[in-house]
């Protein structure tokens, strides 16, 4: 069983942070209150968006293009996942593990060939 | 002391909120991808649970293979829905239906 | 910590626990001190370079500037736009915030000086600093506003794009130092260079990684050039443009955060960390918190420097450098170095220095001023 | 671990390996006019991976089989006649699909898109692994790679909101049964320790408790997803119906005969110690398979949709002869497996070569009256194709049943064989509806048929396959499916 | 003669001109289907001449090792070399029948034909329970093509419920035949004759055959597609239907039922006089209202062969003969009778019997050939009919006093209607005028009726030809299952042998010397 106390830490430091960032945003909102800056109207609460009135729905417009990033992340990112632990245990694998990781970039590095090729990761 | 028992049954209520997730959901097709997701981090809680229970790698090395295969999924999932998006004008799972089924 | 705790007659457990909580709020608070700080003498530096004064009139030399905006937006009004999602509204400024404090966990200071010394602390940063972009993308949806919108998702696309990238990086460093704890990265560094030079930067393969890291690093925290998410012009003010009062200010405190990470990663992953630049006895006298904060602190001068004179790239122009240079560059060195190291025998050598130190498993000391401990790390990976 | 020896066992994957990247960076510079060439050259690549089978199909190998990579993949007989069945299928699935993209019935998306051959490919190097696989790891590695590809195939066709949705149906209710089997497998880990195939087959002996016992249950859930068994066959109607024909013809062939393999592979040599554990799922699976195949299938009016449930319902039957759970019951499913594929492919390929006059396809019964008059050649060969799927002799689709009954009741199982033969008759139905409406009703439309000398081919060698002079090949064939059956039970 | 493969020889003249004629012109194929079935008739003869009356029980054995369990194994006894004799008697006359009245699709409707002259040889000489169910169900292909191309109006429903009734019944004998060669190891029918069965499982096997074999026969309640077949399919497959593959059946019990389960069956004789007893009755009195002519002779068939069906469950001699000479009769008599139908339908298209009415005045010598086969449908004496039903009744009367009653009551029914149909299409006024301009007999016609005539005239004036190569092998049955038979109801007693009336014996009525 793997000594997981050296992580409590970390969940404490992510308490306390977020203690203190649910702190700073309600905080203000409470002062504020007591201050009276709290003056809201329909106008205050009204999306600024660009000075503009709004004019049609904001989340109609969406490009495909950040589709093909996203998708493009999620395969790169979750590869070097295969790479981290291969990265420290190198030198146990030895010349069979390196040969191995290569093979596994090499099929990685076609594919983003391809991707390439295809103008997936053209923006314009 | 947290005990195996903890672990698998963490899963196992993951688990079993993905399956809801993909059979209750009546409203996006997203919140499905999202379902299956949760039922891969199920298996890979199970799996990492075990393996450090057993003091046995295979289980994590089983785990980031799943977890690899578990992006490529979520990306082709996107691609595909991203296909049936253009030609549905909408994700909504009760439109998921042109085909009687 | 703990031992000081202890020493005022406090038991273990309590020592632990109060000493942890108070690395952790000294840690918490420095980090937003400095961000004030960092941001004056980011107006500074510009001021500077621009040739004008930069801020000047609250305190000596404007030193107070940054407080006396903090305590102007804390007595704000938070409005809530009527059309936002009230709830993912407000939790996008906490997520922010949060991640980019608890990253500092498992930032070494000092030799020791850390408070979680965990075995992988370097993926536990690259997670944390992932999920940065929760935090934009939810205030961009949550808002409920065209340019927000849009500037979250050019903002999340720009993140996870040099992303990429800087996973491979970290892989080149990784199997340099042979560890992913971040001090022992640090302690793999000492006399890299020829014996004499402290840092990875030196080494001909991880010198065109460093750069191509900080590159990632301006761009991963939309610093300019690669500011395109508040890119005044085209998108108002980014993702935050609806925000005001405290729920602004904590997207420019997580900003800044990170800048201030990913200086200090600059500095661990490449630049030796707290030990000095040369591996001269004479210079370790020298606390390391001061070289690690001299260090951190140049690299944000670069950044302060860049920011003023580099001018902005075009988002095509962004995400062909992110993808088509920089990833393909970094999957090459990773083959590059893996390979050269295979062929040097640099494992072989590790296996030997691990045999000589016998596997010490590093307890869960809190920031202890314990210098053997690195040393078990490095030889415990 | 030797791994020249291993690389030389896998040499047809590595074959597939290096077709399948070779023919996606072709298919991304060369772009979409370059999709026939592409598609031969995938055919020539399976091709020579099947070629490389040659020699152990001819000598037989015998024995348990042989370990590659530390255990992670087994190469023995049973592994070799699944992947010829394999590459064989998708030889010709390739064949008859440029034609189908480059008319009319492709809609928007006309012409063949490059990325087709090398999707089918890569589906192939998945199946092949799975049936390989001795490893949980690299039966989801073979799995997935499969199901990926498939994904895919079935959208391929962009701007078809058909094909979309078939492709989403797929991926979502194919994701979820990807997620319940890895659950399953998780649990068998953490009960026995390990997830080599002989590791768990070890911890599983003795009585089962419920860990292992939840985990040998969402195993075959999953496995049943991947076969389109009953209670989890819901999205064949749809996927079958919106998919191109050509990608309906492919998975309705090899994915069926990988999953099949796979999930007799997993009963015998994880669950080898448990035979009465999992039987009794298997054989409630096969009943139900071919119960609510063949009920499932009346009055549909679409053809696509029809053959789905015929696929279920012959799935069932494969079942049941896996149910068994013996040698014979085990050959029998090959041989079975065999000349489902042979009926199934026939089927398509006539299916495909159905066209009206501006290239359209005929997919409804209506479109197909008196399909005799007008097509004479297709109208006979589905006919043999039909009366063979119902199993009437003496074509070969009786055969296939026969073998399959004859396991079951030398099993003494005669009450199951007897419910299930019983309702092989509900399916005869809709079987002899194909007949009746092509040769029965009075035409309509000009059914062209227009077709390639591939498609003619293809029609032809099924039909004389599955005419009685099938039977002539039926002695190397049980031979062959015997040999594969025996290299199973080394494990048991 | 010797080691001449003639089964296999009559199988692939058939074959080779199937395949032919489906390739070939409308008229050429005509020619073909014909000059083959002559052929094969002419075979036929030289089997009939060749067989060994007397001498072995199996001849003309031919036998080839398959695989997996499959024989390819032929040979006859003097039963199926009856029933092979009918086939291909038929056959020609069958494809007479079609000459003019098939234009459509000539070419396949001979092929399908010729295949079914195939099937049914086959399904007569196999010697391998599989291969006779190859033959068995295969013979549903043809069938049905038939009935569905070649049909009347509601050929679709027919051809379906013909199909479906038929391979029901059939599978559920398939998996009793993988019982039996798992429990007896061997597919050898032969063999399986002798070989006796675990009297619990009988029962099961009984009943799986009983389901296949009752459909074809068929048994009330399972004749409901008979009717609809009938009526559907054009003559000649009216013909083969009820010439032929209801002979099916009746063989399939003598062959099977019978010799292998003989205690299951002698268990459940009561079961099929029950049903047998209510078939003869019901088909008889549905027969009597019925408006459609071929409905009609349907069901006249179905109470035929109900009385055949007692015959055989007679556990007697007499009763099976009567039964085989009554099935062999049967087969040429009601294949006449739908002849008869299809030579008038030919001409007016109508098998309503109110559209017809006085044709012997314009066609008197069709009345007379009519008249012949209601008379020997009947059972006039003198015609095979009459031989069949007496040896049959005479059979089950040792057994079941009121069976033979009711039986019998089936006949004088029998009389009813066919009589009453003759009045009404042959007799009285002409009442419509297409009716009463219809031409007589053409050549052709004649061609195909005159020796059916021949043939029942024979088999009624001197049925010996018919039951000598039949009689060692009823003998042989009758052995094997006597241990198994019933007790009689009747309580016959052999009382002191009289001088005066030596053959007081029912057997003795076709002046034959019998058995006892």
């Amino acid at each position: 069983m793997i000594d997981l106390s050296q992580y409590l830490p970390i969940l404490l430091f992510i308490f306390v942070a977020l203690g203190l960032s649910v702190l700073f945003v309600f905080l203000p909102m409470g002062v504020s209150r007591l201050t009276g800056a709290h003056n809201p109207d329909a106008e205050k609460l009204s999306e600024y968006e660009c000075g503009f009135p709004a004019f049609e729905d904001a989340r109609s417009q969406f490009d495909v293009r950040f589709y093909l990033v996203a998708i493009s992340f999620i395969i790169f990112d979750l590869e070097a996942a295969f790479l981290f632990p291969w990265a420290v245990s190198l030198g146990e694998t030895g010349w069979v593990g390196w040969i191995g990781m290569m093979t596994f970039l090499f099929i990685l590095a076609v594919g983003l060939a391809y991707e390439w090729k295809k103008g997936a990761l053209d923006w314009e | 002391m947290i005990g195996i028992e903890h672990y698998l049954t963490v899963g196992a209520i993951l688990f079993v909120l993905g399956v809801l997730g993909i059979f209750l959901n009546r409203k996006n097709v997203i919140v499905i991808l999202m379902a299956i997701e949760l039922i891969l981090l199920a298996v890979n809680i199970n799996l990492v649970a075990f393996s450090a229970f057993m003091g046995d790698l295979v289980g994590q090395v089983f785990a980031m293979l799943v977890l690899t295969v578990a992006a490529a999924e979520a990306a082709i999932g996107l691609a595909i829905l991203f296909i049936y998006f253009r030609g549905h004008g909408t994700i909504a799972v009760d439109d998921v239906n042109r085909m009687k089924g | 910590m703990t031992d000081f705790f202890q020493s005022l007659g406090l038991s273990y457990e309590w020592a632990w626990t109060v000493g942890t909580f108070a690395a952790i709020l000294i840690i918490s608070l420095l980090v937003m001190f400095s961000v004030a700080m960092v941001i004056f003498v980011d107006r500074k530096v510009l001021g500077a370079i621009m040739l004008r004064k930069g801020p000047n009139v609250v305190g000596p030399f404007g030193l107070m500037q940054s407080f006396a905006d903090g305590l102007k937006v804390f007595l704000q009004e938070t409005i809530i736009p009527s059309a936002a999602n009230k709830g993912i509204f407000l939790l996008a400024p906490i997520v922010t915030f949060t991640v980019a404090l608890a990253a500092w966990a498992v930032v070494p200071f000092d030799a020791g000086w850390v408070v979680a010394d965990i075995n992988v602390g370097l993926l536990y940063i690259l997670a944390i600093s992932s999920m940065g972009v929760y935090g934009v993308v939810m205030s961009g949806w949550a808002s409920n506003s065209k340019y927000p919108f849009f500037s979250a998702m050019r903002a999340a696309a720009q993140m996870i794009s040099y992303e990429v990238s800087i996973g491979f990086i970290l892989v080149c460093v990784v199997l340099f130092a042979g560890t992913f704890n971040m001090s022992g990265i640090v302690m793999a560094q000492q006399g890299f260079g020829l014996g004499i030079i402290n840092g990875f930067v030196v080494h001909p393969l991880l010198f065109p990684m460093w750069v191509v890291f900080f590159i990632s690093a301006l761009a991963e925290t939309a610093r300019a050039p690669f500011d395109l998410t508040e890119a005044e012009s085209e998108l108002v003010a980014g993702y935050q443009t609806e925000y005001s009062s405290m729920a602004f200010a904590l997207f420019w405190l997580g900003e800044y955060a990170n800048i201030l990470l990913m200086c200090s990663l600059n500095t661990l992953l490449f630049w030796g960390g707290w030990l000095p630049p040369i591996d001269w006895a004479p210079l370790y006298a020298i606390p390391g918190i001061f070289w690690f904060l001299i260090k951190t602190f140049a690299f944000f001068f670069m950044f302060s420097w860049i920011w003023a004179t580099v001018p902005r790239y075009r988002y095509d122009q962004l995400m062909r450098l992110g993808w088509k240079i920089f990833l393909p560059m970094s999957l090459i060195f990773v083959a590059l170095i893996s390979g050269y190291l295979m062929a040097t025998g640099h494992f072989e050598r590790n296996a030997i220095l691990s045999e000589e130190a016998p596997a010490a498993v590093a307890p869960a000391e809190l920031v202890n001023n314990n210098p053997a401990q690195p040393a078990a790390v490095r030889g415990q990976s | 671990m030797d791994f020249p020896a291993s690389f030389a066992l896998i040499a047809p994957e590595l074959v597939l390996v290096g077709t399948g990247l070779a023919l996606l960076l072709v298919a991304a510079w060369a772009g979409d006019k370059a999709a026939r060439p592409i598609t031969i050259l995938a055919a020539t690549g399976l091709f020579g991976a099947g070629f490389l089978l040659v020699p152990g199909l001819h000598t037989g190998m015998d024995g348990p089989g042989t370990l590659a990579f530390g255990g992670l993949l087994k190469i023995d007989s049973f592994a070799l006649f699944a992947k010829a069945l394999i590459y064989l299928a998708a030889i010709a699935c390739l064949m008859v699909a440029p034609r189908f993209f480059d008319s009319e019935a492709a809609g928007l998306d006309r012409g063949m898109r490059a990325e087709y051959p090398v999707l089918v490919v890569f589906a192939v190097l998945g199946m092949s692994i799975m049936v390989s696989a001795n490893d949980f790891m690299s039966l989801y590695l073979g799995l997935e790679l499969n199901s990926l590809s498939a994904y895919v195939l079935a959208a391929i066709l962009k701007r078809n909101a058909h094909s979309g949705e078939a492709g989403l149906k797929y991926f979502v209710l194919g994701a979820l049964a990807s997620g319940i089997l890895l659950y399953g497998m998780s649990l068998l880990y953490g009960f026995t320790g390990g997830t080599s195939f002989d590791t768990v087959r070890a911890g599983l002996l003795g009585d089962l408790t419920y860990g292992p016992l939840f985990g040998l249950t969402f195993v075959l859930a999953g496995l049943a997803f991947k076969i389109s068994a009953v209670p989890f066959h819901m999205w064949t109607p749809d996927v079958y119906e919106g998919a191109p024909t050509p990608v309906t013809a492919f998975f309705s062939t090899a994915p069926k005969v990988a999953a099949i393999g796979l999930t007799a592979r997993v009963v015998f040599d994880v669950f080898g110690g448990q035979v009465l554990a999992w039987q009794q799922i298997v054989m409630f699976a096969a009943l139900a398979s071919i119960i609510f195949g063949a009920l499932g299938a009346i009055g549909q009016e679409n053809l696509k949709r029809l053959l789905a449930y015929s696929s279920i319902n012959n799935v069932g039957f494969i079942l049941l002869g896996l149910a068994v759970a013996s040698e014979a019951g085990a050959s029998a499913m090959l041989v079975y497996l065999f000349i489902y594929v042979a009926m199934s492919l026939g089927s398509f390929v006539a299916l495909l070569m159905l066209r009206s006059e501006e290239g359209g396809l005929y997919e409804t019964f209506g479109d197909i009256r008196g399909l005799s008059v007008t097509q004479p050649a297709i109208a006979w060969c589905l006919l043999i194709f039909m009366f063979s799927l119902a199993g009437i002799p003496p074509l070969l689709g009786f055969y296939s049943k026969f073998v399959v009954f004859q396991a079951t009741v030398d099993a003494g199982l005669i009450a199951f064989g007897a419910i299930a033969i019983a309702a092989s008759v509900i399916g005869a139905f809709y079987y002899i509806k194909f007949v009746k409406v092509m040769f029965f009703d009075e035409p309509v439309g000009l059914v062209t048929g227009e077709s390639g000398t591939g498609h003619w081919a293809l029609l032809f060698l099924m039909a004389a396959l599955l005419s009685p002079l099938g039977y002539l090949l039926t002695p190397s064939l049980t031979d062959l499916a015997d040999k594969a059956a025996s290299s199973l039970f080394f494990a048991v | 003669m010797e080691g001449f493969p003639i089964l296999t020889t009559m199988m692939l003249v058939p074959l080779v001109g199937a395949i032919l004629c489906l390739f070939t012109s409308a008229s050429v194929a005509r020619g073909i289907a014909l000059s083959v079935t002559m052929v094969t008739l002419a075979l036929g003869a030289m089997l009939w001449l060749n067989f060994d009356i007397g001498g072995a029980q199996w001849q003309f054995t031919e036998r080839a090792e398959l695989f997996a369990g499959f024989t390819y194994a032929l040979g006859i006894d003097g039963i199926a070399l009856m029933l092979i004799m009918l086939s291909v008697f038929l056959m020609p006359i069958c494809i007479l029948a079609s000459w003019d009245s098939i234009q459509k699709r000539v070419g396949e409707y001979m092929s399908a034909f010729l295949l079914m002259e195939v099937l049914m040889i086959g399904v007569f000489a196999a010697q391998d329970l599989f291969l006779f169910y190859i033959f068995f169900e295969a013979s549903l292909i043809p069938m049905y093509l038939i009935i569905g191309v070649w049909g009347g109006d509601n050929r679709i429903y027919a051809s379906y419920k013909f199909f479906l009734y038929t391979l029901l019944g059939s599978v559920l004998m398939l998996i009793a035949m993988f019982w039996m060669t798992a429990e007896a190891g061997t597919s050898d029918i032969p063999t399986l004759m002798a070989y006796d069965f675990p009297a619990g499982a009988q029962t099961w096997l009984w009943l799986a055959f009983f389901a296949s074999f009752a459909v074809k026969v068929p048994m009330w309640p399972f004749h409901t597609w008979l009717p609809d077949a009938h009526v559907q399919a054009p003559t000649a497959g009216s013909v083969i239907l009820a010439g032929v593959l209801l002979k099916l059946g009746g063989y399939g019990f003598i062959r099977f039922s019978l010799p292998m389960f003989p205690e299951a069956s002698a268990d459940l004789a009561w079961f099929v006089f029950a049903l047998a007893m209510v078939a003869v009755v019901y088909t008889s009195l549905v027969a009597l209202v019925q408006h459609d002519m071929k409905k009609l002779i349907a069901y006249s068939s179905v109470a035929h062969m109900a009385i055949v069906m007692v015959g055989l469950f007679a556990f007697n001699v007499q009763g099976l003969e009567g039964a085989m000479v009554l099935m062999l009769s049967h087969g040429l008599v009601s294949g006449a009778l739908f002849l008869c139908v299809g030579v008038i339908y030919d001409r007016l298209h109508t098998r309503e019997i109110d559209r017809y009415g006085g044709l012997s005045i314009n066609m008197p010598y069709y009345a007379m050939f009519f008249l012949f086969f209601t008379m020997a449908s009947i059972g006039l004496p003198g015609t095979s009919g009459f031989v069949g039903e007496f040896l049959s009744l005479a059979g089950i009367y040792q057994v079941s006093t009121w069976a033979a009653l009711i039986c019998t009551t089936g006949i004088i029914l029998g009389a009813a209607y066919m009589l009453y149909l003759y009045r009404r299409v042959a007799f009285g006024v002409q009442k419509n005028a297409d009716a009463a301009r219809m031409d007589d007999l053409s050549g052709r016609e004649w061609a195909m009726i005159v020796p059916v005539v021949a043939v029942v005239l024979w088999m009624g004036v001197y049925p010996e030809s018919f039951i000598a190569p039949m009689r060692a092998d009823i003998a042989a049955l009758d052995a094997r299952i006597a241990s198994a038979a019933p007790e009689s109801d009747s309580r016959l007693a052999a009382g002191p042998p009289r001088e005066e009336a030596a053959n007081a014996l029912p057997h003795g009525a076709d002046g034959e010397e019998g058995e006892h």
